[in-house]
Order: structure tokens, then C-alpha cells, then sequence
């Protein structure tokens, strides 16, 4: 129909895209959120919002099984694009524009009907809880597809009411190799420089900034966050860095609010969410400063956090979340 | 006056929401038409189902999350007069306002989802926090105007709007407004960190009915804010309903640049400080306006 | 005409534009309804969400109920203070005084913190 | 007038009757509302409109509030298993629509008296004087009887009172949250 097509071609211009990320995606999942922001796209936050599933890297067994699933949720008309780990600034941009094609056209494919039969799922157990009542528990997986959340974790949680009473941590993939590459060229014996490392390390901060912002309900600091992380990786000079950055860690240390909802969330040996948000606002600064350092690299990589499950149990939903991304955990496995 | 407002209302409700919507999507790094193209993309969208919905409840949900904020906006005068002028119509507005509690909970009870589930639970605590100091705020106006009637609330406020002399409780107001639109600081029910909350699992019309619902009830929470604080239509030069619609732009402009200042509030921190601060608070404002009208 | 009329009219204005934005997706979206699983981090679910959901808040409602109930007198109150003077005043805050001791002894006693 | 208030008479009668037939502690919860918004709305007819409009505004948050507790300790409260859930069906129907037929007798068979007097212009602002003035008394109890039930409740209610958050001899300073004690 002719209003069908119309409206098909207005919706194509503002697609909701959702990202997942394989641990070998990172450098892609950057790129195309940067060709995201740039193209002034709004991200979804669940497959149903979602009209563009973007896959970056080679997910694993689990994961891919994860990608179906979410990619089954997402209603037409939809579309996909499946980004190689190292995809290029120009592939993303291609691989992004033919899937606002595909959209444009409107074309739903066919999806094979059925699936496991949903009726026949049995109701929830009782078990007991922490205020001394026996009430119904449900097994929520947080991750690996969940908006926001570091790459490859997954975390089974028992839920009683929004409260979690069981949870386990659980890895898919070593972490996000991305990250610790120059540490790892410097360790295989090739010359990387400070200021290279430096600059990596503030673009690792600041991703985890932007997610830590984001699950506060803070999208437009997260989007600040974001946007210094970018231009850092497009390898921009320390001037036009350091003033964006102070104009973000200012905003975000005036917040009195932000104080509020992170103080005493999560404590763990470095304190809780808050001086970790804190230490990570000073370390970014102190990476940036050192971005023009022409110096061999001869540090160890900087050891990440871990994520203790105990930590979770007995937390609500939203500060569990707020702890893992202030955490912001990577696996245990150490990098080389 | 009402023959004109039953389609300037609406109206009205539908181009503020929109204005609110473009100015959101702008100042989140969107473009100003992104409400247009998700209304397009919506309408065109294959609609969706989740494992044993109560289908029913569901459309009970996300129709009356529209008709609340539209029943509410039938005492708000548009320049003098509203399309309904009800003698207990500050009540009446209060109430339309509550029913969005059972809007969001068969929304997010509905679709058989845990985020979604635990979002609606959280806009119950939300009301719990927020009513009691929004009823105060209310009582104060009326006391101030010694009426229960909108039209009358802003004759009270010839001389001097009431924003002057109940400074407290018009910022009370405000908080209360993000509140009961689930709005920036208060959007913890359809919060990034449940992917969405209430509205994770909605897809096509029903979506775009809960959205419109949620700007609607935004603008409705602005455009109250005039008759109740902001002196209604009165103003010099330009005719009143040009100044009640200015006033609402502004508080409405304001209302949606706070989601991009302020983070999330979550109820377990927040409950605490309304009861124990806000409501306080609103009662000195109310003994302060008490003391002046006897 | 009366204002009620004026609401009625407004609802049955709703109606319409309800019915027709549903009656438009059927008519341009794709005929089959996607029959999707609950989103649960790209795993399926276990056991259906709707279960005995336990809110840590029920405290809290208790003491809202209480507390709601008073709000049936302030409105009417509202209207006549000024007319009835100063003792209107006095015997209202006394009401809310009383009110307010409840809810400092809730406070203290916990019930307004749940994590 | 009269079509509106069989309309809404049909609507109340019919909501309360679904209350017992859906399986749905949801679905329940909110044909009582739909019920108790129509009772409501009735009072608009008859010109209580701040009565009517207090209604919907107290409904809406109490059932709200009802079927979170239903929710919680109700078996099965989506209804998504096949399950009865009303005990004694028979003994439960028949005392009901007794009852019911006994209430409408009682409305038939009153002689309700003859109006006295014309109505107020304002019913709300005498419902304000009448609160302020001979009903003080009543109001005053009524106070009381909150700031009793509000106690109780609360003591009822929570499981770890002052003690258990601010310690023995209530010496803490920032009192432990549920969750953390030792």
C-alpha cells in the first residue's frame, strides 16, 4: 500500500537500533555506537523497541543461541546487521545503510511459527526470604543481552520480589581483549608508547562511566561520557579533550542527586559505588593527562574488579545494577 | 467556550506532546523529528504478543494511561474558562491523576514480564512518596483561593499569583508533576536499568498509546501548574489564552530540560525524604497560607 | 451546554481516536501477531513472571492508608477556614499534629526504609 | 439522568458479580474498582460531586494498594492455572444472594422520608462547616483512632523495629537497613 510504503520510509529514518557485543566485538561496538550518535539514531533499551538488531564480533555457542532469541522478540519491520570485530569505519556505515534500506522496504521475513509451546511453563516456587515470609521466586538472568552491561557477564539471580536472594556470577568469554591490547603488544615485545596505553585506559573508563550514568537514569551525562570516549579513540589531541572531560566530571561530581543514590551502594574493599566513581573520575583524568606521553610502555596492565556474587544477594534490582556498573567487573581470568 | 475547548483541548494535548517529544529527542542527541518517525514506525509495526498476556488488561492499561491525562485537562482553563468548570475540580484532577497508578500496574502486570513487573510495583511506591505531599500542594491552593473550582483558583490570583506566596508548595508541585509523569528524576518505573520498565514489552499501537499517554500526563502536569500557581490566563498585552499556553510552554520546557540535568531517584532512598521532609515542608506552606487567609 | 456533556463528548473523541489508531496498525502492519517470549536477557524464562511478587514496601502503604484518610476532611476543610477563622486553623494542625506523630513514630521504627 | 444511572447501576452490580467469576486476583481486584468508579460516578448525578469525585480518588489508590497485597499472598494470582478459587461454592452463593435480596428488599420496603428542606447550593462547603463545627468531636476521635490504627499497624507490620536498626541501646547513629544487619 501506498501509505504503508510512506510511513515505512519515514520510520526507516529514525531506526531503534540494539546492540549486542561478542567479547571479540569491542572495537566494532564502539565504531557503530559512534555512527549511531553521529547519525543521531536513539539506541532501544529491549528487543520490542527494537527495529535493527546490530551483532558485533563473533558471538560463542551461548551467546548466539542469546542473539536468536532477542532477535526472534524483535517485531517487523526489522532488520540485522552482523558486524565483523574489527568492521572499519566505512563497513559500519555500509553495513548500517543497507539495513535502513532493508527497513525502508519494509520487507518482513518469513520467521518460522512456533517455538516452544508458552503455555506450558509451570508457576513460580515458594521459598523462604529475607523478612521471615515463604513467597514465590523467579529465575532472572541478568546479561548477556541486556542494555548496558558488561560484555560477556552473566548473572543468575533469584528473584523475591525485586529483591535478589541467590545470585551467581558466570563468564561467557575471557573479557574484552580489546582493552588490554596495548599491554598485550607490549608484552609480545612490540614498542607502544604511554600515551597510547593512557589513552586506551580513559576510553575503558569512560565506557564504563557511560554505562554507570545510563543505569543511573542519567542518559545525558552517559551520552557526554560517550562522546569524550569517541573522540579519544578517533585519536584526538589531549586539548580538545581536556575540557570536555572536566565539563563532564564537574557536572557529574556537582550532582548532588547522583551522590545520593550512589552512596553506600555496593560496598566493597574500595568503598562503595561512590568512591568508586570517584577514583575512576580521577584515574580517566589522570589517563588523559597522559595521552601525549611519548615514553615506552612499561607498566602492567591495570588489574580490573572482580564481581563477588555475595555482594548481589540481598540487593534490590536497581542497586544491583548500579553495583555491577560501578564495578564495572571483568572476568577472573588475567590477561597475559 | 466549552463547544470550542472540546477541540482545542485535544488539540492542544496533542501538539504540546509533540513539542515535548521533539524538544526531549533534540536535547538526548535525536533529531527534533524523531516523534514523527516513531509514530510512523509504530503505526506500521508488526503488533506483538508475550507468553499468556492478559491482553485484556493490558488495553485497560495503556488506553486509560491516555484518558487520565485527558479527563484531568478538563479543568484546566484554556484563558478563562475550562471545558468542564466542576465545583470540586481540583479533586477531579487529582483523581484523574491517580488513575494512572492502575494504568502503569495492569501495563507492566499485563504482559507476563519480570522487568516490566517489577517496574509497575515501583510506580506504586512512587505513589505512595509522591501523593501525599501533591495532595498538600493542592489543599494549599485551594485554601489560598477558599475554592475547590480551577476558575476560581485563578480569580483568587488577581492581585498576586500564588507561586509568590506558596513558593514551597508549587516546588512540591513540581516534584509531584515528575512524579506522576514518570518523568527524568522519576522515571525509575520505565527505568534503562529494567530495560525499559513498564514499557519493555510493547510494540506497535500499544506502544504508541502508552507513549502518547506518558507525554499527554507530562503536559497535563505543566499545564496545571498555571491555574494552580502560575495565575492562569492573566497577564498584560496578549489575550489570556495566549499567556496560559506561554506559561504552560514554559513549565513544560522546564519539566523535560530536569531529565537531562538530574539522575534517577529511587523510591527506597526517596520515600524517607518525602515523608519526613516534604511533607513537613508542605505543611508549614499550608500553616503559612492558613495564618494569612484567616 | 453542561460540563458534563463537555466530558462525555471528550471520552467519546478518545474513543475514536483509540479505535482508529488500532484500526490503522491492522490495517498497515503485517496481519500475524509475533508471538514473543518475554524478554529475560536473551534466555527464556523459567516460570512465568506473574507469581507471588513480594513488596518490601507494605509498611509504607499501611501507614499511606492512615494517613490518606484525613485527606477526605482537608478538602472541605480548605474551602470554609477562612470563613470559620482561626479555629479552624488550630483544630486541623491539631489533627495533623497527631498525624504527624504517627508518622515520625514509623519513621523510627523503620517502617520507611525497605533496602 | 435515569439512563445514566441504570447504566451505571448495571455496570456496579455486573463489575461486582465478575469480582467472584474471574480467576485473575488482577482481574479481580479491578472489576471491584470498576464497580466502586460506577458508584462513584453515581454520586455526580445526584449533584455530591465532591463526594463522588473523593470516591474514584480513594478507590483508585485502595485497590491499588489491595492488589498488591492480594498479589502477595494469593496462590496463583494471574489466574494461569486452571484452579477454583472460591471455597463452599454453594453455601458461598446462596448466603450471598440472599443477602443481596435482603439489602434490595430493605430499599423497597422503607418509607424513606419526604424531603425536608431544599439542598444546599454548595453541598461540599456545608460538608466543610458541618466538619468544622458540630461533627468537630467526631473528627477529633477520628483523629485519634489514625494515629492508633497508623501505630499498630506499623508495630504490627515490621518485623525489626527501632531496636534492631539503631541497636540495643539505640546508640547507632545511621540505623542498619534491612539487609545488612550482622
Amino acid at each position: 500500500m501506498v501509505v504503508t510504503g510512506w510511513l515505512l520510509r519515514r520510520a526507516a529514518r529514525h531506526p531503534r537500533p540494539f546492540l549486542v557485543s561478542a567479547a571479540d566485538g569491542t572495537r566494532a561496538r564502539l565504531r557503530c555506537e559512534a555512527e549511531i550518535a553521529r547519525r543521531r539514531w536513539r539506541p532501544a533499551l529491549s528487543p520490542a523497541e527494537a527495529g535493527l538488531l546490530v551483532v558485533c564480533g563473533a558471538p560463542g555457542d551461548e551467546l548466539s543461541e542469546a542473539v536468536r532469541t532477542i532477535w526472534d522478540g524483535l517485531p517487523s519491520p526489522r532488520a540485522r546487521a552482523d558486524l565483523p570485530g574489527d568492521a572499519s569505519h566505512d563497513l559500519v556505515a555500509h553495513a548500517l545503510d543497507r539495513a535502513v534500506a532493508r527497513l525502508a522496504d519494509g520487507a518482513a521475513p518469513g520467521r518460522p511459527h512456533g517455538g516452544p509451546d508458552p503455555g506450558d511453563l509451570p508457576m513460580a516456587d515458594r521459598g523462604p526470604d529475607r523478612d521471615g515470609l515463604s513467597l514465590d521466586r523467579l529465575h532472572v538472568p541478568l546479561g548477556p543481552v541486556l542494555p548496558d552491561w558488561p560484555s560477556g557477564l552473566v548473572v543468575e539471580t533469584v528473584l523475591q520480589g525485586d529483591v535478589i536472594q541467590e545470585a551467581t556470577v558466570r563468564w561467557l568469554e575471557d573479557g574484552e581483549p580489546f582493552w588490554a591490547e596495548p599491554w598485550d603488544r607490549a608484552a609480545a615485545g612490540r614498542p607502544v608508547t604511554r600515551g597510547e596505553a593512557g589513552r586506551r585506559r580513559a576510553a575503558a573508563h569512560l565506557d564504563g562511566l557511560g554505562r554507570l550514568l545510563s543505569v543511573a537514569g542519567w542518559p545525558a551525562a552517559a551520552r557526554s561520557a560517550r562522546t569524550v570516549r569517541d573522540r579519544l579513540l578517533a585519536d584526538a589531541p589531549r586539548e580538545a579533550l581536556t575540557a570536555p572531560y572536566e565539563r563532564l566530571a564537574r557536572q557529574v561530581r556537582r550532582s548532588g542527586t547522583l551522590r545520593w543514590m550512589l552512596r553506600g551502594v555496593g560496598p566493597a574493599g574500595d568503598g562503595d559505588a561512590l568512591a568508586r566513581l570517584e577514583a575512576r573520575l580521577t584515574a580517566t583524568r589522570a589517563a588523559i593527562g597522559s595521552i601525549a606521553d611519548e615514553a615506552p610502555l612499561d607498566e602492567d596492565r591495570p588489574a580490573g574488579n572482580l564481581l563477588n556474587p555475595d555482594l548481589l544477594v540481598g540487593a534490590e534490582l536497581a542497586t544491583a545494577r548500579l553495583m555491577v556498573a560501578s564495578l564495572d567487573p571483568g572476568p577472573a581470568v588475567a590477561h597475559a | 467556550m466549552p463547544e470550542l475547548g472540546l477541540l482545542a483541548l485535544p488539540l492542544a494535548l496533542v501538539v504540546l506532546g509533540l513539542a515535548a517529544a521533539g524538544l526531549d529527542a533534540v536535547l538526548s542527541g535525536g533529531r527534533a523529528s524523531a516523534p514523527f518517525g516513531e509514530i510512523a514506525r509504530l503505526l506500521v509495526q508488526q503488533r506483538r504478543r508475550t507468553t499468556r498476556p492478559d491482553v485484556l488488561l493490558l488495553r485497560v492499561g495503556v488506553i486509560s494511561l491516555v484518558a487520565a491525562p485527558l479527563l484531568a485537562a478538563v479543568v484546566i482553563p484554556l484563558g478563562d474558562a475550562p471545558v468542564a468548570d466542576l465545583s470540586a475540580g481540583i479533586v477531579w484532577f487529582n483523581a484523574m491523576e491517580v488513575c494512572v497508578w492502575g494504568a502503569l500496574w495492569l501495563t507492566g502486570w499485563s504482559v507476563n514480564s519480570v522487568f516490566p513487573l517489577v517496574g509497575a510495583y515501583r510506580f506504586v511506591a512512587q505513589g505512595l512518596a509522591y501523593e501525599l505531599p501533591h495532595m498538600f500542594a493542592l489543599i494549599t491552593v485551594a485554601l489560598g483561593a477558599g475554592s475547590l473550582r480551577m476558575s476560581e483558583a485563578v480569580q483568587a490570583q488577581q492581585g498576586l499569583w500564588f507561586v509568590v506566596w506558596m513558593p514551597l508548595a508549587f516546588l512540591i508541585y513540581l516534584v509531584s508533576a515528575l512524579a506522576m509523569a514518570f518523568w527524568g528524576p522519576m522515571s525509575q518505573p520505565v527505568g534503562s536499568d529494567l530495560a525499559g520498565g513498564v514499557r519493555a514489552e510493547l510494540a506497535g499501537p500499544d506502544r504508541l498509546l502508552f507513549q502518547a499517554g506518558r507525554y499527554a500526563l507530562l503536559v497535563v502536569a505543566a499545564g496545571a501548574a498555571v491555574p494552580l500557581f502560575l495565575g492562569g490566563g492573566a497577564g498584560p498585552v496578549l489575550p489570556g489564552w495566549l499567556w496560559a499556553l506561554v506559561k504552560t510552554v514554559a513549565v513544560l520546557a522546564l519539566l523535560v530540560w530536569v531529565r537531562h540535568r538530574v539522575p534517577a531517584v529511587r523510591m527506597d532512598r526517596f520515600t524517607q525524604v518525602s515523608w519526613l521532609v516534604l511533607i513537613p515542608l508542605a505543611l508549614v506552606q499550608l500553616l503559612v497560607v492558613g495564618i494569612v487567609v484567616v | 451546554m453542561s460540563p458534563w456533556t463537555a466530558v462525555l463528548g471528550l471520552i467519546a473523541l478518545l474513543a475514536v481516536g483509540v479505535l482508529a489508531i488500532y484500526l490503522v496498525s491492522l490495517l498497515l502492519s503485517p496481519r500475524e501477531v509475533l508471538d514473543a517470549r518475554p524478554f529475560l536477557s536473551g534466555h527464556d524464562p523459567r516460570e512465568h513472571a506473574l507469581s507471588r511478587f513480594h513488596v518490601r514496601w507494605y509498611a509504607v502503604t499501611l501507614v499511606f492508608l492512615a494517613f490518606d484518610m484525613e485527606m477526605v476532611f482537608m478538602y472541605p476543610w480548605a474551602l470554609v477556614a477562612a470563613e470559620v477563622g482561626a479555629v479552624a486553623l488550630v483544630e486541623m494542625f491539631a489533627f495533623l499534629g497527631l498525624l504527624m506523630v504517627g508518622v515520625v513514630y514509623a519513621w523510627r521504627e523503620g517502617a520507611l526504609r525497605w533496602s | 439522568m435515569a439512563v445514566a444511572f441504570w447504566i451505571l447501576a448495571v455496570v456496579s452490580v455486573a463489575a461486582g458479580i465478575a469480582v467472584f467469576v474471574v480467576d485473575s486476583m488482577a482481574r479481580a481486584t479491578f472489576a471491584l474498582l470498576a464497580s466502586l468508579l460506577a458508584v462513584g460516578l453515581a454520586f455526580l448525578l445526584i449533584d455530591l460531586e465532591y463526594l463522588g469525585v473523593l470516591i474514584i480518588l480513594m478507590m483508585v489508590m485502595e485497590m491499588l494498594v489491595m492488589a498488591v497485597f492480594m498479589i502477595m499472598y494469593m496462590m496463583n494470582p494471574a489466574g494461569l492455572m486452571p484452579m477454583k478459587m472460591v471455597h463452599n461454592h454453594r453455601a458461598a452463593m446462596i448466603i450471598s444472594a440472599a443477602v443481596f435480596v435482603l439489602l434490595v428488599a430493605g430499599i423497597f420496603l422503607t418509607s424513606w422520608p419526604p424531603r425536608g428542606g431544599e439542598p444546599p447550593a454548595d453541598p461540599t462547603h456545608q460538608l466543610g462547616l458541618a466538619v468544622m463545627g458540630p461533627k468537630m468531636l467526631v473528627m477529633m476521635v477520628i483523629g485519634v483512632a489514625i494515629l492508633a490504627t497508623m501505630i499498630s499497624t506499623v508495630v504490627l507490620a515490621t518485623h525489626r523495629g527501632r531496636y534492631a536498626r539503631y541497636g540495643d541501646d539505640l546508640e547507632r547513629k545511621r540505623p542498619l537497613d534491612p539487609g545488612e544487619e550482622s
